[in-house]
């Protein structure tokens, strides 16, 4: 049983239009952009997307939505891109906005095969719109479901040819749940090692989570908003 | 004389104390991180999944791997720890973080927050301001008193989409300290100069004044 | 002639396809490990934190940190995992688990397994396989075809408390290999020499017996 | 603001009669032997553990069902003991047993912030009796409480001065998820090392959720089933 695929295209063969896929990352960090470049070469439409955030213009998920290719963002926070905001305002492009940690919440409940949590995340909102409020201990909590995608698509440092992933810093945020989340979890990582090389007690998503990986390459890692101090 | 952006976040730094786990928000919250007092020593959690988060890098040692929740270039310091967004909000919802700073849009006599949409503009998100807002024991905005428009910011109840409701214990704001209490906002201190009757000018909210109010002080 | 455990556990290794993970409970289960085919290659998952399970340790080589989920001392594979309970249990409800072996004192004809109470005697507790079999999709029930009084553990109900209800899709005893249908237990293989007859008379549940039965083929 | 303590009575020192206590471990593996031996010495009675285990006779939670010091356990598997028996027949014991998953994923959601969760384990066995059960999917679930217990004790391979916490192989079990879900979280560890000398990648358990930790000593770590292979 080989988990190892060639590159990025062969991983992503089976996405079909009307997919719905999780990406790994918050804002550009930690993306998957290999399979992202795959998915666009590839020209998959009508994708529902499940990403903490939608990319730039130019980058991430930003180069799918200049294809054209989602139809629906679910996502904390968006919008840091134009032709973003002009597909949402014209109609073409859904969104729904959920908080961070009930993404993230829904993302792990997936991978615990826990069907739905409560979070107080929302309560009074128009978040809360439709949803099941219940009190407990005296404070009222949203009922939320795990979430169901077809894929996820997730970058890690290291991962070996088990599948076990290791991610680097804050690169990690999504990525774990989302890798734990999806009926087919897609890795690429930085550096691909043999069976055994990885040390058992630091694996961050053990290898039955991930059903394909492969080595990336030519990873651009672009910084949102380089922030310096004077030395 | 109204504060300086700076300097609500100097009076805010005030609130920390020792041994406090505190989440930043951005903007002026982000500032806090600047006037820590002596002695104290906090612990920076960035959402997307960091604790004892340290200054911006030095130029050249920016790593695109390393961002705080805001998107920018970080460092780690000593005992930091990194984990996933989970358990980053896992964290919060289960009251670990001691303290939260945040800006806000408006903030009701209530305590209700309203800081994330704005009908009829486009809409950026959430992010994780209503998991903070409605799990952190102990938060305090940090706003202007007024809008750019000169509108008060402090209001009988929220014009705009709430963000959580009954929440906000603290505000600090250009001219003024206030608590939230069950009769609207106690006015605690007033900036330099700053008189009484112009904060409630420009407080629409309940506003309570209790005896002679004190000026800040930022030492 | 009635199948040893060892039989057992090696007509049982010839359910597992290349890339399985599988738990094996304690018993006859684990003895499935010794009889994996040549070319199969899976891996065993341990429910207190362990993917990549390997055999015992060499004598002086046992380490108390590492022991499996009967508290055995254990050793790892090339590319084992440790990991907490609630991840364990998580990857066990998620499906992740191809195949779940393990012992049963009754099995109903529908599917219910009886494996942890024998009320009237002391109760150890049900361990993780309550978890085990309301969350597997693919669980081999491994025992004798009647208890030790001559009885069968094959029944129209349990009789014991339930461990987990219509979960069972297989069983492998000492003189049958079985499969749970919406009509009953559909035989499918005798142990050699064993007469339909006899399995008949010692199976209380509905049985279904098409055809010609072959006899179990260990290779 | 320090969190080393000089050793396990002071770390427990508050721990009073009638307290709900979390105790790390499964079987005897990563059980906290110092902060068991210390509440033995301190004597404190009518204690509540929830613990996945309840020790053997003379080692772990054993040691504090023979000074009586147990009111209930609540565990997945207990009675390795003759004494433990002993006193549940008796009537002096009181023992709840729940599920392995769902005790683990109760200190979880408790560690989360989670009131309660879903689980289908025990749908259908008197586990259920008195629970809520809700369809989702097709498939019935059980509704779970969060644990909300007073202290938890746990024993970490390695620790630093800020409370990060390590676990070695499979003595880690349940001993993150009852670090988390402490309301005073005391860890004992086998190697103390001053802050910033653990990986920051590699930490288990954040500081933030452990209150006190201390350099454990004189570690028994005995092991229940002792099985070999010949060579």
């Amino acid at each position: 049983m080989n988990k190892i695929v060639d590159n990025a295209e062969i991983a992503i063969h089976d996405i079909k239009d009307d997919a719905i896929l999780m990406l790994g990352g918050f804002g550009l960090c930690g993306i998957p952009e290999n399979s992202i470049a795959a998915l666009v070469k590839k020209g998959v439409k009508n994708l529902t997307c499940i990403s903490n955030n939608a990319g730039v213009d130019d980058f991430g998920i930003g180069l799918m939505l200049q294809k054209k290719q989602v139809k629906k963002m679910i996502s904390s926070y968006v919008g840091e891109n134009a032709e973003f905001e002009r597909q949402l305002l014209s109609g073409e492009l859904e969104v729904e906005l959920i908080p961070q940690g009930t993404l993230a919440t829904r993302c792990m409940a997936a991978g615990y095969g826990i069907p739905a949590i409560f979070t107080p995340a929302g309560v009074g909102t128009e978040v809360a719109t439709g949803k099941e409020v219940r009190n407990f201990n005296g404070k009222d909590y949203l009922l939320e479901f795990a979430f169901d995608a077809d894929f996820a698509l997730v970058k890690a440092w290291k991962g070996d040819a088990d599948g076990n992933l290791i991610f680097k810093a804050t690169a990690r945020n999504f990525n774990p749940l989302m890798a734990m989340a999806g009926k087919i979890t897609i890795a690429e990582v930085e550096e691909l090692v043999p069976s055994g090389e990885l040390d058992p007690n630091n694996i961050h998503v053990p290898g039955i989570y991930v059903h394909r990986i492969f080595q990336g390459k030519n990873y651009e890692k672009r910084i949102e908003q380089r922030t310096v101090r004077k030395s | 004389m109204a504060l300086t952006k700076e300097q609500i976040a100097q009076r805010i730094a005030k609130e920390l104390k020792d041994g406090y786990y505190v989440n930043l928000g951005i903007g002026i919250p982000t500032l806090v991180a600047n006037y820590i007092p002596e002695g104290v020593n906090v612990v920076l959690q960035s959402e997307n999944g960091l604790l004892g988060m340290g200054p911006f890098p030095l130029e050249g040692d920016e790593d695109a791997d390393m961002i705080n929740a805001g998107k920018q270039t970080i460092t780690t310091l000593p005992g930091s720890a990194f984990f996933d967004s989970a358990m980053s909000f896992g964290m919060i919802r289960a009251g670990k973080v001691d303290l939260t700073v945040l800006g806000a849009m408006e903030v009701s006599d209530q305590g209700d927050i309203a800081n994330w949409k704005i009908p009829g503009k486009m809409v950026k998100g959430m992010g994780g301001a209503m998991d903070l807002v409605a799990s952190a024991q102990n938060i305090i905005v940090a706003m202007m008193h007024t809008n750019p428009k000169g509108a008060s910011k402090l209001l009988p109840a929220c014009t705009l989409p709430l963000t959580g409701v009954k929440c906000i214990k603290k505000i600090v704001t250009d001219i003024a300290v206030l608590e939230v209490t069950p009769q609207g906002f106690m006015l605690l201190e007033r900036a330099p100069g700053v008189s009484v009757e112009e904060i409630k000018e420009k407080t629409t909210g309940r506003l309570i004044v209790n005896g002679e109010i004190p000026e800040i002080q930022f030492v």
